[in-house]
């Protein structure tokens, strides 16, 4: 194989990858079981391949606009939870909490009449409070996070109840949130912002190896990061060309089309945290904690403050989840948040490879996870079945989907990489 | 709850005439079905006590067979001497009376009939008429709006509330004859788990996503209703495809106003409180009820129970007012900002 | 004493992923020897043992044991054969205490019920024949040992049964110098008791006190496997740091052969 | 002190402990957060006193006596996560699957006419099963078992609404199903029973102390050995002689008194499940797969098989659950196991002192915890608040009780015992 | 050289709730002296690190640095006092790479972002400059590395920052002979710059090779701490396992003095 060994400074001789022995590396990887999210993904394939035979409108343009605003309280929140799970410790009040938050944000907008730049900061700011409130018994009173959030999940609900008064909805009327998981980006915000993206991404890997090489340290061959680039280009592109196509029910009485709201807001949130987690003191320190909190402490880390934090960040999170929840019903009810919403949640991160023990996870997990429960969810919606066998049949491709990725991950543990 | 347990002895079960003091305890089962339990029964009922000076436990179950048991325990041991249930199923609701029955308190079976329960007293609104009206109201507006063969959309109440399948029993057998008569297509029909709305929202975006022409939508409640109206303005269609409801709630109301919702079902919550609680304040004072002038064949044991029956009513745009000036919901939660033109515009 | 081997391994190729660790590696243990297996940090000698105990599969190559070739799969098919190992990370289980970790997997039973009496004496037993002086209770939790109490654990935990092999990964690492004494003599004694005993370690002293055979790994190549006292330390030394010495041990590095499998950094040159 | 010292085969001095130096161990193992499971017992105390003082028939006869029934479910279900969590695995269809063997009980004892012993019986078989089915594919396959477990929990509600038909509630009538979990045991039986037990109780003390001290081993000193038996003793009498009072609200109408059927069934359980754990080779290899997975793999111990076992227990704990629970309710629906009962089952064993991470928990954790959280329920049942405040205090109470637990067990991390 | 110890512990007692595990210890550490820490396995040299290192919190006694009485309550102040720990049990993160735990606690930035061109440069000249050879990649996890190789990431970690005062909890136990060669000029180096070096070891031949004094620790009392040119190997072979040799060591044992504290089984009768 063609190989040039530069050295570097402190006498540790370095074998220059080229794109081949990448790949052959990549390959020897993925046999190998360190396969990223791409179980997930391919769980996702098989999933829309088995919707889209099943039923044609599955595949429209329309139906992958709704998946969006399907998914995006789920997504929300299990993002958040990400943080909370890397820890090893798990948020089971972060589904009523974005019921509550969604509920002051209500109130304010329609009993209140105070303006959306009012109403959505002081949800946000709510979700910040309880997220702390959860962290401090938590870090400082040594409870199990299970019992404080348990007795939370019980607490929100009855604190939604009593700001609902006893269980009326509340319907709201703000045309800007109502926006938020209802309208469009015009078509050509759309491109622009699609672009934007694109451009973003290939800048910051180009600017990665020009950095990296500079001091003389091993690159990612350029041809591999071009191909990077391209197929997050391809997959950019071609999402934001189906979304741009009419797909107005009633094209006679009015227009839809364009990338839903959510779309770019959970990109924004996605790029955001997985900067955080990847390249700050931060979100090293909270894969440290969660790794080995014995480690960690012994490192300096502040231990307690982190675990704090991530509640901050979970419970911020569910706030906004809860706006856009709200937004999307046009209401608030004592049960926003309530059913499955938190057990969906868990299971979006943990599907997408997210550990409950802590340590290992990615928010980009939430994001595949939430997706392949959106689907099902968007999929079971269309095939019409009865409550008990759609039930039964929700949970029998929740187990397909899964399984797709734990199989990858069995060829992991044979070759000793667990 | 001080000194009521002195006279735990006396029987208050079939008009013996006992102490004038007595507590009356209310069970009601959730808040997720419908916001009236919370918000509607139990205003009503705290005030009739209040008013006539009887002391009441009133709870809600929220939707946990254990959890109202566990209440029934707490009341019975507590020396209530009527007991008065909404219940969560049949078997608790029996289970609960007959505890009940042989700790010698009276029972009234409040809106749901427990079969086979054996309750001294009834007080409802027939739910299958619910039903009918709702099937009745959207063929109304249907022909108001002139559909020919509409397709109809049907979001049902949760799987597992025994009630929504009445309502649904009532609404199909409007609806069904049409059907089969070729004048409507029946569209998707789905249950909304536990009735959340978030869910349905999701629900019926995939219904539309499926059949595009779905020209009306009967929705077992407001709340449902709201979320297949969330859905629908997104698509621009709201006004145009007829949503029925259930309830009267103020969020229902509003969208009546707006145009948005087509009809809902009003109960005279306040006048079955007031006929169950005049019951149980007249047991408590050792005096034999006379408003229960009515019976039902309880269809398990086939005993006639007295009963005090109420007839649910048709809410549309005409009559919102009625809901108004019977003081269900008041002018100032309805008429809010920019419902204050529409309101006066109703007649409110 | 026997010219037969007891186990013997052939073309042993084990990688992670892109990363091959062993090549080709071949080992002979016979029955009332020591074999001291030796090799640089990182060589292979624990991927070696797990390999042999089940605890990976290997990617090639045969295990021979008393002639017949045998696949081992998990660590119940070695022990079923009759083969011990202490590993380099102990396997303790935390949660349990000193006498429970030292029966796991075979616990004494009368009738149903486990034989906590039986055990806890057994333990002791052994456990004071190791030199252990500052256990507080048998019944301690194995996670509030201190690290040389925990490797007397382990040790003690492989030498109760009686089994044809046993394998001691880097035993006195952690242990004082008297229990380092009790071990290697522990050692020994297993093998003149016609057990087959393959002790890993980095101590020249220990190796040359109790050991027959000398193995030395390589950047997971076998460099060499000869009598102890055919070579000198100096020797070893020189196997276990360049692969070679003189003309025993491999052919001259060639490098490219090495960098073959991809890998990202290679350190290697002596500053 | 007066230590006696004696030696035993093997060289190993022993220090014979006195009466006092046991205790003086004890008050340091207390003092160093050894605690075992006193702080939930406080925390249980400092419950009852609250509601005792807010309300007066909170120490009746006959709220001791709906205790138990309260209980039941959430008992049933959390021992059989004990096991589940002792391997650090969770089963969140475990209280579905308690509807599902109700209702399958249920539809056997009335639509196909079974008597009890069949349909009891059936329903347990079908707990195995379900058991069975989750380990396999948890250990099996290797999905994350909340992966597997949230299918299988939508899967059973599907199962539960297709097996009554859509909706609809089962009474049942069957006498003996009834009186499981309403009624009492005759008075002379109930002091029968609690005499056995407690003589039981002595006689298994009494003997382990003989057989040790037979082998020359360390014992507790008689005394302390007594004053267990004593404390035991005085317990199960207290609570009999509570129980056996007549509690009926209207002793004209029918008399109620006697020990209440699910008690022993309970602590049949209890005791079962603690030999098993405590005292055989089963237990052992439960508790060293969930403290170390890979050692416990090291040491021979069939891994795989343990993980779908505990499974099975968990399932069928679940099926006793819902059997009461039926029998509680004269009837099954489709939310028999819904709601709280999952999350309550777990909260009761975490509260209790089991880990979520495994390795670490009893059976009597799960009653304990059980009992908690039946106080709590039963307490607020009592307040009468309306719903709001009722979540919220409840919320409120729960953490109350957990943090004597935390606080207590903070002091023992402080002085290095974590 | 100077007088003055950097740092100095006194009178330190510690229990783990019944079992008291250090009586009244004391320890002086000099700058630019190799001190020297032995005793038997179970003696209490790693719980005595942790008491000085913030993670035990000690039940009495006093911590003196540079003249100065301070209180340790987390690793935290001991960091900040300079104060680094190689421990025993290494406390590495396996979910983190061999970067990744070199600079945890401490990382470079460039504004916020981590600097991790730098960081990697900085992991890779110090790892070369104790002779790692073995290692694949510096991204590699530290779960997948061989037990050596833990050992000298825990080492490099400790190396990297400034600081006061460092303590090697038995560093070199899991090391080949050319790396364990390089951590003892390593420490050498540091007590020549003129820091103050603690060394674990159960290795006389180490301990005598690179320290200036040695502290015998003896079921948890300080035996001696005597300069090294002044004791003979088997004079602090006979502290460590006796507690006392000729005129230097404890007052003869008094078993009852011992054995005061609650414990169920003390193992110690030589067999
Ligand atoms: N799971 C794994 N994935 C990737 N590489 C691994 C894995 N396990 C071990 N290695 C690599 O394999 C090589 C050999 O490791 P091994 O533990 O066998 O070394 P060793 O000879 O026992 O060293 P030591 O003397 O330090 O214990 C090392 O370079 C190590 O980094
Ligand atoms: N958390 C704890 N609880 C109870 N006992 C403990 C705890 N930690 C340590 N011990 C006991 O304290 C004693 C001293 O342990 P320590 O780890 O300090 O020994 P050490 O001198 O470092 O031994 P080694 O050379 O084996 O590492 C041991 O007997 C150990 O069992
Ligand atoms: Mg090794
Ligand atoms: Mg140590």
């Amino acid at each position: 194989m063609s190989t040039t060994t530069t050295t570097t400074a402190g006498g540790v001789k370095v074998v220059k990858p080229t794109v081949a022995s990448h790949l052959n590396d990549y390959w020897g990887r993925v046999r190998g079981g360190d396969l990223g999210s791409i179980p997930a993904v391919a769980g996702l394939i098989v999933l829309a391949l088995i919707f889209g035979v099943a039923r044609e409108q599955f595949f429209s343009a329309l139906n992958f606009a709704n998946l969006f605003s399907q998914s995006a309280q789920v997504v929300f929140i299990a993002m958040g939870l990400v943080f909370v799970l890397l820890l090893g410790e798990i948020d089971l009040s972060a589904g009523f909490a974005s019921g509550v938050c969604g509920a002051i944000m209500a109130i304010l907008l329609t009993t209140h009449g105070m303006a959306w730049y009012v109403a959505i900061p002081a949800a946000m700011v709510t979700g910040i409070v309880i997220g702390f409130l959860l962290g401090f018994l938590v870090a400082k009173f040594g409870i199990p996070s299970f019992v404080v959030t348990l007795a939370a999940f019980l607490g929100f609900q009855g604190i939604l109840l009593l700001l609902l008064g006893g269980g009326k909805n509340i319907s709201i009327s703000d045309e800007f949130v109502l926006n938020l998981a209802n309208s469009n980006l015009p078509v050509g915000l759309s491109w622009g912002i699609a672009l934007v993206g694109v451009i973003g991404y290939a800048l910051v890997q180009l600017n990665n190896v020009r950095s990296r090489a500079a001091r003389g340290l091993v690159t990612d061959p350029m041809g591999i990061v071009l191909m990077r680039i391209a197929a997050l280009a391809i997959v950019v592109l071609v999402a934001t060309a189906i979304l741009t196509q009419e797909r107005s029910i009633n094209p006679v009485l009015n227009s839809v089309k364009g990338v839903p709201i959510v779309a770019p807001i959970i990109a924004v949130f996605l790029v955001l945290w997985t900067f955080v987690l990847g390249r700050t003191t931060y979100g090293r320190h909270v894969y440290a904690v969660g790794g080995n909190t014995e480690a960690a402490r012994r490192a300096g880390i502040p231990v307690d403050r982190i675990r704090i934090s991530v509640f901050v960040i979970g419970s911020f999170m569910a706030s906004i989840g809860g706006i856009l929840a709200v937004s999307r019903a046009n209401s608030v009810d004592p049960n926003t948040g309530g059913s499955n919403i938190l057990l969906y949640s868990v299971g979006a991160a943990v599907i997408g490879g997210t550990s409950l023990f802590g340590g290992k996870g990615k928010v980009i997990n939430a994001v595949v996870g939430g997706a392949v429960i959106a689907v099902i969810d968007n999929g079971m919606g269309l095939m019409g079945l009865e409550s008990g066998a759609k039930y039964i049949f929700t949970g029998i491709i929740l187990l397909i989907a899964a399984s797709v990725d734990a199989f990858a991950r069995r060829r992991a543990a044979a070759t000793g990489n667990r | 709850a001080c000194g009521d347990n002195s006279d735990n002895a006396g029987s208050a079960g079939t008009g013996s005439t006992a102490a004038a003091t007595g507590k009356v305890g209310v069970i009601l089962p959730d808040t997720k079905s419908s916001a009236r339990w919370a918000t509607a029964d139990l205003k009503y009922l705290k005030e009739a006590f209040a008013a006539a000076g009887v002391q009441a436990d009133i709870q809600n179950a929220q939707g946990d067979k254990t959890a109202f048991q566990t209440i029934a325990d707490g009341m019975i041991s507590s020396g209530v001497k009527v007991l008065m249930i909404v219940n969560l199923d049949d078997g608790t609701g029996k289970a609960v009376l007959d505890k009940a029955k042989r700790a010698g308190i009276a029972t009234i079976d409040y809106d749901r009939l427990t079969p086979n329960g054996g309750a001294d007293y009834y007080v409802s609104f027939d739910n299958v008429k619910v039903g009918e009206l709702q099937g009745q109201g959207l063929v109304d507006c249907l022909t108001e709006k002139k559909a020919t063969k509409p397709v109809v959309a049907e979001l049902n109440g949760s799987p597992t509330d025994n009630n929504a399948t009445l309502f649904k029993q009532g609404y199909d057998s409007v609806l069904d004859p049409k059907y089969q008569g070729g004048e409507y297509v029946k569209g998707p029909d789905q249950s909304v788990p536990d009735w959340d709305n978030a869910q349905a929202g999701t629900i019926f975006e995939q219904m539309l996503t499926q059949d595009k022409n779905i020209k009306g939508v009967l929705a077992a409640n407001d709340g449902l209703g709201n979320a297949a109206i969330a859905v629908l303005k997104k698509n621009k269609l709201n006004g145009q495809v007829p949503v029925t409801g259930q309830d009267a709630t103020v969020q229902g109301l509003q969208n009546i106003l707006n145009g948005d919702q087509c009809m809902t079902v009003y109960k005279a919550i306040k006048k079955e409180a007031d006929a169950a609680s005049e019951l149980a304040i007249a047991i408590v004072k050792g005096q034999k009820p006379t408003t229960a002038t009515g019976t039902i064949k309880d269809p398990k044991s086939g005993k006639d129970v007295p009963s005090v029956l109420l007839t649910p009513v048709t809410i549309t745009k005409a009559n919102v007012k009625d809901v108004v000036a019977d003081g269900f919901v008041t002018k100032e939660e309805l008429c809010t900002g920019e419902f204050a033109a529409k309101c006066t515009e109703a007649g409110i | 004493m026997a010219a037969t081997p007891l186990l013997e391994l052939n073309g042993i190729d084990k990688s992670f992923g892109p990363v091959q660790v062993l090549h080709d590696v071949g080992l002979s243990v016979y029955p009332g020897e020591v074999t001291a297996l030796v090799g640089d940090n990182g060589a292979g000698k624990s991927t070696l043992v797990k390999c042999v105990s089940g605890i990976y599969t290997i990617d090639a190559g045969t295990i021979t044991f008393e002639g017949n070739q045998v696949a081992i799969h998990s660590p119940r098919d070695a022990s079923g054969l009759g083969i011990e190992v202490v590993y380099q990370d102990l396997a303790l289980c935390d949660n349990l205490d000193i006498v429970q970790n030292m029966f796991l997997g075979r616990e004494r039973k009368r009738g149903i019920v486990l034989d906590e009496p039986t055990m806890e004496q057994m333990a002791g037993d052994t456990l004071a024949s190791l030199s252990v002086r500052t256990v507080k209770s048998l019944r301690q939790l194995v996670a509030s040992l201190s690290g040389g109490q925990r490797q007397t654990v382990a040790i003690a935990k492989a030498v109760l049964w009686n089994s044809r092999v046993v394998i001691l990964d880097e035993p006195t690492a952690a242990l004082g110098v008297a229990q380092t004494a009790q071990v290697l003599e522990l050692v020994r004694r297993l093998a003149d008791n016609g057990l087959g005993v393959v002790l890993i370690s980095h101590n020249m002293n220990d190796v040359f006190a109790v050991s027959d055979r000398i193995a030395a790994l390589y950047l997971g190549r076998m460099a060499a496997q000869v009598k102890a006292t055919e070579v000198s330390h100096a020797q070893v030394v020189e196997l276990i740091t360049s692969g070679r010495s003189g003309n025993i041990g491999l052919p001259p590095e060639k490098p490219a052969d090495f960098n073959g499998d991809i890998v990202d950094i290679t350190p290697g040159g002596d500053k």
